[in-house]
């Protein structure tokens, strides 16, 4: 796999949407311990909607994909995640340079994420999805750096994101609903960066 | 979990059906709850959101001297842009819009993009953020928006009635917030239909203090208490914020599910409350109007008034959920 | 238990005080709520009550256009003949004064050893039993009064305000309640404050149907369905009883622990039944406003409509309970 | 004990007060199950005011003692109960011939039982307090007959309620809010009946 194709970023966001009514229950569950127990249905709402769109008007590139994802989330999940994550992938279309090589998708994903640190404000430590995204975009530009192929590459993001999502379970969340609890929100995870981890492992899939 | 619904997956649509069928005052197009009647040339456009589940906020407030629009969105999830959008347009006479948004990340960021994306009308936009539970700080998403959304929307709407430019309805609706501070405290947990059970545990001996409207758990675990000490916690907690002197207006809201007949109780430990600290209840309000489903418990929000709110409160008002004058 | 009291025995009392606190067009004196303006010369008095817990009704339901008095009782306990005889003496503006009794043993009994005991007042009297789970029989005490009650309140309270005689409102109330039937659901048990406890244990897959507002387990219980099935349930048997055509009044009523959103969505299931069935919804009312504490459920009541009562219906109403047209 | 004094009236009530503050929850539990769990507080509430009264303004008859309980009954319970049993009470007082022989008492207190019925219509059998309240009347009457002494017969009387209480069992309720229940009122005893056998058992204590 050397470049990513249309079918590529079209099979991330099923296996994503996949993940994601798998787990729909679980995250909602951790969203009701530091939240208010939305985050499942809302994310499997906005991915379920991506698909469709993705099926009844096939995109012809990645770029396609990537701005219909971003749209379709920001239309339909609501809350704070469906802004959020919208961001990430409309930034991530507009970044996107074609053919996909690996350099360029880490790029553009790390665009994506400077962009949703844009919008909601919330660094590194604050309990949020950027503690998953963030160490899966570094991730991907080490594997970059070093000359890893693709597959390994998205492992690799995959394992980091993995890593952050859980590395949550100790901070006081500082921004979103859960920042609200105090130190009450410590000990558990957050569930942004647990659906983020899921985004990341349906990235792993795809390549695999 | 027993709820009355045909799915979850169609509450919010078959509840909207039902509001159509109840208020021919309303018209319901697209998941946003308008006005009948349509826009007033030359008055300001009022709309707000947020998630459902909190009824009769927003949608039961829509009516002469109060919101033009409401956006709900699913249980406890903010509405998207495009409804907010499509509202803006709909309801601009002319004379431009307020978007009242309660500051949670979620409202903020979908009316931010809505507000951007909304082209040829002139969109100003005002903050709630009445809940001194939680600290205004950099370390968190700031206070969030609870009682005095109602507040904001009564006085600024009866403003814009009156036909007041957009930046005064603006400013108003801003001092209101100011002046505005609410706590709450919940006996239970409420049920999401989709999650269906409880968000949270609460053993029969506790109640959590400082909650919000989304049925989130709060601040900290107390002892269950009588009504009179759990008033005088959220009072004291309203007093050191913003020390009671004048003329008042207060509001002992039930969170869904809390009988009106122990509002009444919490209420008059309130007034007492209010008494003792040489301050004066002048308007009050008890009854279910900013609540978390079937969660029970209460808020209280106290708004200092002056002549100007005070006339501004007064004022007619005709919507589903709240009514005067006319 | 957990409930915002302070004692159990001083609910009332205190939500009474909260009452008082918050509405100052209210006195309230010895356990009876009245007009603070006290009674109109020639206008005929309407005197209501009935047990605590039933809130907003009946004491929410004083002021222009509706009652001049209500007794409280203990909670889902009558009210005494004393407080009965007090108030009715109390609205007797020369006219006479009528008492709107809910059709219970308890009720019955003491509102006729009141009518009895006043001397000096003419009292006339309506029953309200507007139940249609009840068979009415010799072996049951009849049917009960439930919903209908507010509808009574609300239309011969009109017309009392208009200065109808005595004879006059008592016939009109009596039509309101022989046009009127109910049929009521619940989700769960309520929980009394001196019992402590949910007075009955409902399965999580079943609901109790034909349920009084005492909150008194109902005739049979029944798997738990969707709104839609469960509206059908309550309208099959209201239809059954009185066949519904021409313009009703529709009330979807929440028993206290029933959110606002799910009555809307009942309420969309029962006006799309009356229009299956060719009639037509042309007022309706959906809230909290004959309740049984923290029931979850809901009840359904319709009046069949003419233009002497649609006119009274809309009529000025200005009382904590129900406000409009002034 | 030959006649019965002020001091037996007033006994016989503070007794009845205390079996109901002891049995509170019992009735209470009963009224739950067929009607609206507020029997228990309901009597208490107003025997706790009868034996107040009964203390404040000391009562110098048997007449005195029945019509001043009466009264508060009627005037402080509310409910169905409060009248019913504030009917019995008065008119007993009514119809109570001094001194108080068995006979008296027997004659009045079925004259009281009449006006009970007369108000509430329960015939036997109804599932009702007039249950436990005529069985209670037929004991003293037939203990009157066969010249039985005054404290047995209250113990047959005491008897003759708690049997026609525990015989509501099996009964359908056809008066009073436990109708409304239909054939579910089966199989529960009825709260009024069982408050009367404490009242007769008051008066068989108060005669030992
Ligand atoms: N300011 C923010 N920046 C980044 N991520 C955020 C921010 N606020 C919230 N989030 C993420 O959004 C998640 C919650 O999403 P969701 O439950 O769908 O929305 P809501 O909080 O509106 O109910 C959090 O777990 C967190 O990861
Ligand atoms: N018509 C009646 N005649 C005789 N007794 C009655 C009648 N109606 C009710 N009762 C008695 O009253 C009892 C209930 O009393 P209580 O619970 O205090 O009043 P309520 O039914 O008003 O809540 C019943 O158990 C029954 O014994
Ligand atoms: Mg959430
Ligand atoms: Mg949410
Ligand atoms: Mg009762
Ligand atoms: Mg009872």
């Amino acid at each position: 796999m050397d470049t990513m194709d249309t079918g590529f970023f079209v099979a991330w966001f099923e296996e994503a949407a996949r993940l994601v009514r798998r787990d729909r229950d679980r995250l909602t569950e951790l969203d009701a311990a530091i939240g208010d127990a939305d985050h499942g249905t809302n994310l499997d709402r906005g991915l379920t909607e991506v698909t469709k769109a993705l099926a009844e008007w096939p995109p012809s590139s990645p770029v396609q994909v990537l701005s219909s994802a971003g749209a379709t989330l920001i239309r339909r999940v609501g809350g704070a995640s469906g802004p959020l994550y919208g961001s990430v992938f409309r930034q991530m279309s507009k970044a996107l340079d074609t053919p996909v090589t690996l350099a360029g998708f880490a790029a553009a994903f790390d665009q994506g994420v400077v962009a949703l640190q844009r919008l909601g404000k919330a660094a590194l430590g604050d309990k949020t999805m950027v503690d998953a995204l963030t160490p899966a975009s570094r991730a991907l530009a080490l594997a970059v750096r070093d000359g890893v192929g693709a597959r390994e590459a998205f492992e690799q993001a995959a394992r980091a994101a993995a890593e952050g999502a859980k590395a949550t379970i100790p901070l006081q969340a500082r921004k979103g609903r859960a920042s609200y609890l105090g130190e009450r929100s410590v000990g558990h995870e957050d569930p942004g960066a647990a659906s983020a981890a899921l985004f990341m492992a349906a990235l792993a899939t795809a390549a695999a | 979990m027993k709820k009355l619904i045909n799915t979850a997956d169609t509450l919010v649509e078959d509840a909207l059906n039902g509001m159509a069928a109840a208020h021919p005052s309303l018209r319901i197009r697209d998941q946003v709850v308008y006005r009948a009647e349509g826009p007033r040339h030359g008055k300001v456009g009022l709309v707000s959101g947020g998630g459902s589940g909190h009824e009769p906020l927003h949608a039961g407030f829509v009516g002469y001297g109060m919101l033009d629009a409401a956006c709900p969105g699913e249980v406890f999830t903010s509405p998207v842009p495009d409804q907010i959008i499509e509202a803006t347009r709909a309801v601009d006479g002319g004379a431009g819009v307020l978007h009242i948004v309660k500051n949670y990340t979620g409202d903020v960021l979908n009316f931010e993009m809505a507000a951007e994306l909304v082209e040829s009308v002139e969109v100003a936009s005002v903050l709630v953020d009445d809940d001194v539970a939680v600290q205004d700080s950099l370390y968190t998403a700031g206070r969030r928006g609870t009682g005095a959304t109602l507040f904001v929307e009564k006085m600024a709407g009866a403003l814009a009635e009156e036909g007041a430019p957009l930046a005064e309805v603006a400013r108003v609706a801003g001092e209101v917030d100011e002046r505005s501070r609410s706590f709450g405290i919940a006996l239970s947990s409420c049920t999401t239909p989709h999650a269906g059970k409880p968000t949270f545990d609460l053993p029969d001996n506790q109640v959590e203090l400082g909650i919000g409207i989304h049925g989130e758990p709060g601040r900290t675990r107390a002892p269950m208490a009588s009504a009179r000490e759990l008033a005088a916690i959220a009072m004291e907690a309203i007093h050191g914020d913003m020390p009671l002197h004048g003329d008042l207006l207060v509001m002992v809201n039930g969170m869904g599910g809390t009988p009106l007949m122990e509002l009444y109780v919490v209420f008059a430990e309130v007034a007492s409350f209010v008494k003792g600290k040489g301050a004066r209840v002048s308007r009050s309000l008890v009854g279910n109007y900013v609540t978390s489903l079937d969660m029970q418990g209460f808020s209280v929000t106290v708004c200092r008034l002056d002549d100007a709110l005070t006339r501004l409160w007064d004022a007619p008002v005709e919507t589903p959920g709240l009514r005067w004058g006319r």
